[in-house]
């Protein structure tokens, strides 16, 4: 599991380039998780797993991160939650999760067969919960880290909340930093002030890494009932629509801060991964293009690979963050 | 178990009453397909659009995998120019279909709209004919007649223009025949696909007369395999505890008993 | 001009519907400026006037905003200025334009010559010349309004600066208001911590009207370079992608605040530009998709028309904020 | 003057080079496009793309107005599949072209890449055949010698991997011919279009040689029609003032003597 999954992972890697000698290293280090290759699956797009198993070879993934998980079974938004608009999806799940106990007696022992390192993203309703859901997690086998979910635009209470005042963020980070000692991802907003300085914040409370960008806060509205689409009104804007807001915003987080960046937001093949990377972001997550083509991730690491190659590196550390500009 | 599968499109025709019918050469799927299950459709030249989209199986024989689809948005309408030799993505097949294992029983199959595809192909499967109600606009709209005709089901038609059939809704056709049946005929078991108004009528229907109904719901889907929690459908287990189950794996097909709506929808469901 | 061109563009309209007794009524007054329907061509997407004059009819749309005019010419960044991205566009222009002078002396004649209302988008480099430029236009004849420029994201200095901290924001509106007479339109940027208060502010501060959405701060990056693709590295994102963005912010806007708000975003079609009257906006711009389509605005009128009609109302600003949420 | 057109496609075919060539029934615009313009071309397909795409104008005769492209991203992929009776909507002819009207010049034509389709057509309207230069990288990418050789003019080839004509770079041959002209011999009135490298070596030369030059640009576009200020270039006016010309409406074709490149392009132009 997590570190311990690396070796298997790499030597697979070896084994799918037998026939040239010269495989560049994929391996990237972020928030002390080693993950065999820079590509993870993005929260609440995999399920806890299983649910793409037969699908794509998990083990092929640099990591893997978990829907959000709460304290206690959580119901979500009633139907519809999810409606395509112009290049991207627009969603509002709420959160929908059958709390931790039940994640770590049904989906935990089914993750730590895998050699994976599992992120598991959690939240809470309040800060004393984001800390208790963390402390759990904190005695459980097989668990490479910890994502923050402080952006989820999609609940009322918890989530987003406490994502945009830096200094409210500043204050649960650091609570959680004292309840596990996993390493702390929080999960980023894209509707900020300042990316920069949250991300400064994030670090200076202790977060190991940050990850973003969370879904973009957004509606549809259907003109003939004049009515929200999404029961919840306000859902989150992901896919291929959001790629430029998020490839800004990853740049800017990751110039502000020294710990690692996880990039995410409309990727759907290694060329707009790259753009993460060469951005500044350590580690990319592929989230809705799965929902097309569930073998996406998969095509990313290739795609990076080849590029790594191409361009003469011999680690796919040499390519980030470096951006000219 | 599910594929994904590189399918070619080996036949693509109109199909009457606005329907089009593509048979894809899928030999994977169509060796594992049951009725009431669905393909997740990836259209190629939707480069930019994030989803798949869900179409019910029609019909799967040999290598062949047939899906009967209306064009009513930009997926579909690109759908529409699809030629012999295209190569679609195809995701299945998904979700649990109709029950066709029941022993004994006297299916009743109601259809609305694409509704009557899986419909067809469940009446295949069944071991005997019964009733079928097939409900539409106009004329034009009823589909699949000979395909349950052939299969010796008795074959009852509604149209809201009564330019065949019965005038009216296919509910109102269906509550008819109930009233005219000789007390103590033998229950139905209900199989039924089409708008949500009509499963709104059948779950009440169903609850109102005890009979077995197995309903399929339709619902935006992200995933289509269970990942993304964006199909939900409210239901209740044995205890009467309630849960939100994804219509694209504890689905498409309910069984009536499950299914929690809203009480202003079933009472308006009484009431017609 | 203004307001005094309303009666012969109603009449137009009229005409129009010649053939149906029931026409309903499109105009709509915002910030005082009569509008004979609520659909505006947005700054920077149709210049000054005349390079579209040819192709659609001036006189038909409800405004005409132009291209952001500073006191003195501007040259604006260096090409690459523009690139596709998935549903939209990302531009870096930096509000190139000739200066107030020459703007007056060039393009006003001919913008007075139409029946259109006038908005003239201005900013400054300085609060300062925020309200030099807006006391030049004070004297101008055949101005409806002007729209503050606080919230582009393609300029160094001056722009967005005075538009994401709403105290300077606030100071800036106040500061302005008091040298012209002209409507006051600040134009608000999507990247705020709370649009709701940032509409507030700008309403006590003296604004006759807000408008939003401003574009998106985005980046592509060429891996191939790995440079950005503008210019400028930073450039604002438009056109359908952001669409849902608009949306949820004009709602939000709109419920906060007393004055009319115009809504703009990736509007291409009537249901588009429905979604933002329902949502509270009492009039809508067309941008990019002009660039595709250049009649689209004179489209969305008419598709407008046929649904206040279709659902039986006798004026278009009986639709405006009736979402039910 | 220009036109917003919906163009029928009435021919559809390949070209040589990965090129091809489509005929569009746009009797308004073929009426009145003139040499190094350009149309601005709404793909209906690409239903989500925010732009039209810009090509230079082929030819233009009669109700016909042709156009050459090639399939390199998005749009042009779409475009690869248009077939007979498609209707395209076509804005223009959009900027300015090529004058045509100067007399007692020698026309020399330097192409490179699509480039040569307005060259071509520009052949055809100036008086007197010259000189003209194609460049490709092999000899399937050298198109539209026919054109020329048929209005009389002296075709000169250049490859990459001298699979025809001379070996290298067109500019290469075209120094070559330049050095080996006789002193004196009458200057030479440039015609070019093509990759920007080409119009950094033509610039110079033009200026070292005191020649008149006439360059084409490509530049992305947004509208197309000079309200955007996306397409910009660098110029100077007659007394030395810079500022940005718009290629969509003061270019795509620009007098030489106008154009600032970064010192950096120029310093590596004069030396290959
Ligand atoms: C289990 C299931 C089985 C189905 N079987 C059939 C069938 O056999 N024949 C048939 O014609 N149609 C069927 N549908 C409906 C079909 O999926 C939609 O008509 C189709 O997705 C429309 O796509 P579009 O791009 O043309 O429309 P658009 O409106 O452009 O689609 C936009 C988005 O909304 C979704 N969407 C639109 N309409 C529906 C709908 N009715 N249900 C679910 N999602 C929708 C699309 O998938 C897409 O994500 C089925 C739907 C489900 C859920
Ligand atoms: C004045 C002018 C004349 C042209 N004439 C021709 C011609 O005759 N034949 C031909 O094959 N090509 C020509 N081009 C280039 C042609 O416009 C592009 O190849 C085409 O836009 C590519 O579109 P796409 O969707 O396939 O590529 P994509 O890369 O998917 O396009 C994405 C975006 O970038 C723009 N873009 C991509 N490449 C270029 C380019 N080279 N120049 C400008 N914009 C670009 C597209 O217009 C679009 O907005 C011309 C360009 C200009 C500016
Ligand atoms: C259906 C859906 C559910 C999501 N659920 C979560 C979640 O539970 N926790 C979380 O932090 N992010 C969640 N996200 C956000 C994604 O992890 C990711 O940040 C976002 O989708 C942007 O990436 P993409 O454009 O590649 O999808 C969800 C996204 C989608 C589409
Ligand atoms: C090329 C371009 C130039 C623009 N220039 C300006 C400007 O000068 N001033 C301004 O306030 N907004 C400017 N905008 C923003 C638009 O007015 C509008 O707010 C934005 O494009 C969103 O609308 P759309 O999606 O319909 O284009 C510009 C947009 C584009 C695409
Ligand atoms: S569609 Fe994703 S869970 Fe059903
Ligand atoms: S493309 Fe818009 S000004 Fe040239």
């Amino acid at each position: 599991m997590g570190g311990g999954g690396f070796k298997k992972g790499k030597h697979e890697l070896t084994r799918m380039n037998a026939n040239n000698t010269k495989a560049p290293d994929l391996a990237v280090t972020v928030a002390g998780i080693r993950m065999k290759n820079p590509v993870m699956l993005a929260s609440g797009t995999c399920g806890y797993g299983p649910e793409y198993a037969d699908l794509i070879d998990l083990n092929a993934l640099g990591a893997i991160a978990v829907k959000g998980i709460l304290s206690i079974p959580w119901e979500g938004n009633p139907a519809p939650r999810l409606v395509e608009t112009p290049g991207g999806l627009l969603n509002a799940i709420g959160l929908q999760n059958p709390g931790m106990e039940k994640f770590i007696a049904e989906y935990m022992p089914f993750l730590r067969r895998h050699k994976t390192p599992v992120i598991v993203n959690i939240w809470g309703r309040s800060m004393e919960e984001y800390g208790e859901v963390a402390a759990r997690f904190d005695d459980v086998e097989g668990i490479a880290a910890l994502e923050l979910n402080i952006s989820c635009p999609n609940i009322k209470a918890g989530g987003i909340e406490f994502g945009t005042d830096p200094n409210i963020a500043g204050e649960l980070i650091r609570l959680v930093r004292k309840r596990t000692r996993l390493p702390l991802i929080p999960k980023l907003s894209p509707m900020l002030h300042s990316i920069a300085q949250f991300a400064r914040i994030a670090e200076e409370s202790g977060a190991d890494a940050i990850s973003l960008i969370n879904s973009v806060p957004s509606m549809v509205i259907d003109i003939e009932s004049r009515r929200p689409v999404l029961s919840n009104g306000v859902g989150g804007l992901t896919g291929p629509a959001i790629r430029p807001i998020a490839v800004r915003l990853v740049w800017q987080a990751a110039k502000a801060v020294k710990i690692p960046v996880i990039g995410m937001g409309g990727i759907a093949c290694g060329r707009d991964a790259l753009e993460f990377l060469i951005a500044g972001a350590r580690a990319v997550a592929v989230g809705t293009a799965t929902f097309l083509d569930p073998g996406t991730a998969l095509r990313v690491v290739e795609e990076i690979e080849a590029y790594v190659k191409r361009q003469g590196h011999a680690s796919v550390n040499e390519i980030v963050g470096t951006l000219q500009f | 178990m599910r594929l994904m599968e590189e399918a070619r499109v080996i036949v693509h025709t109109e199909f009457g009453g606005g329907y089009r019918r593509i048979v894809f050469d899928a030999p994977g799927i169509a060796a594992i397909a049951a009725p009431g299950q669905f393909v997740h459709i990836r259209i190629p030249q939707l480069s930019q659009e994030a989803l798949r989209r869900p179409f019910s199986i029609y019909r799967s024989k040999g290598r062949e995998l047939q899906v009967m689809y209306k064009p009513v948005g930009r997926g579909t309408h690109v759908m529409e120019h699809a030629v012999v030799g295209d190569v679609y993505s195809l995701l299945g097949p998904l979700g649990r279909g109709f029950p066709v294992d029941r022993a004994g029983i006297f299916p009743v199959c109601v259809a609305g709209g694409y509704g009557v595809a899986p419909l067809s192909f469940l009446a295949e499967k069944l071991e005997c004919p019964g009733v079928v109600f097939i409900g539409g606009r106009k004329a034009q709209d009823i589909l699949c007649t000979e395909d349950f005709a052939g299969l010796g089901w008795d074959v009852r038609v509604a149209t809201e223009d009564g330019s065949v059939g019965e005038k009216g809704l296919v509910t109102e056709a269906f509550d008819r025949w109930v009233a005219a049946r000789a007390p103590g005929a033998m229950a139905p078991e209900i199989y039924a696909c089409g708008p949500e108004r009509l499963m709104h009528v059948l779950t009440e229907r169903a609850a109102r007369h005890g009979w077995q109904a197995w309903l399929s719901l339709d619902r935006p889907m992200g995933c289509g395999i269970g990942a993304c929690l964006a199909c939900v459908q409210r239901v209740r287990d044995a205890n009467g505890k309630q849960h939100w189950a994804r219509c694209c794996t504890e689905g498409p097909v309910f069984d009536s008993k499950e299914l929690v709506w809203e009480a202003a929808d079933l009472k308006k469901a009484s009431t017609n």
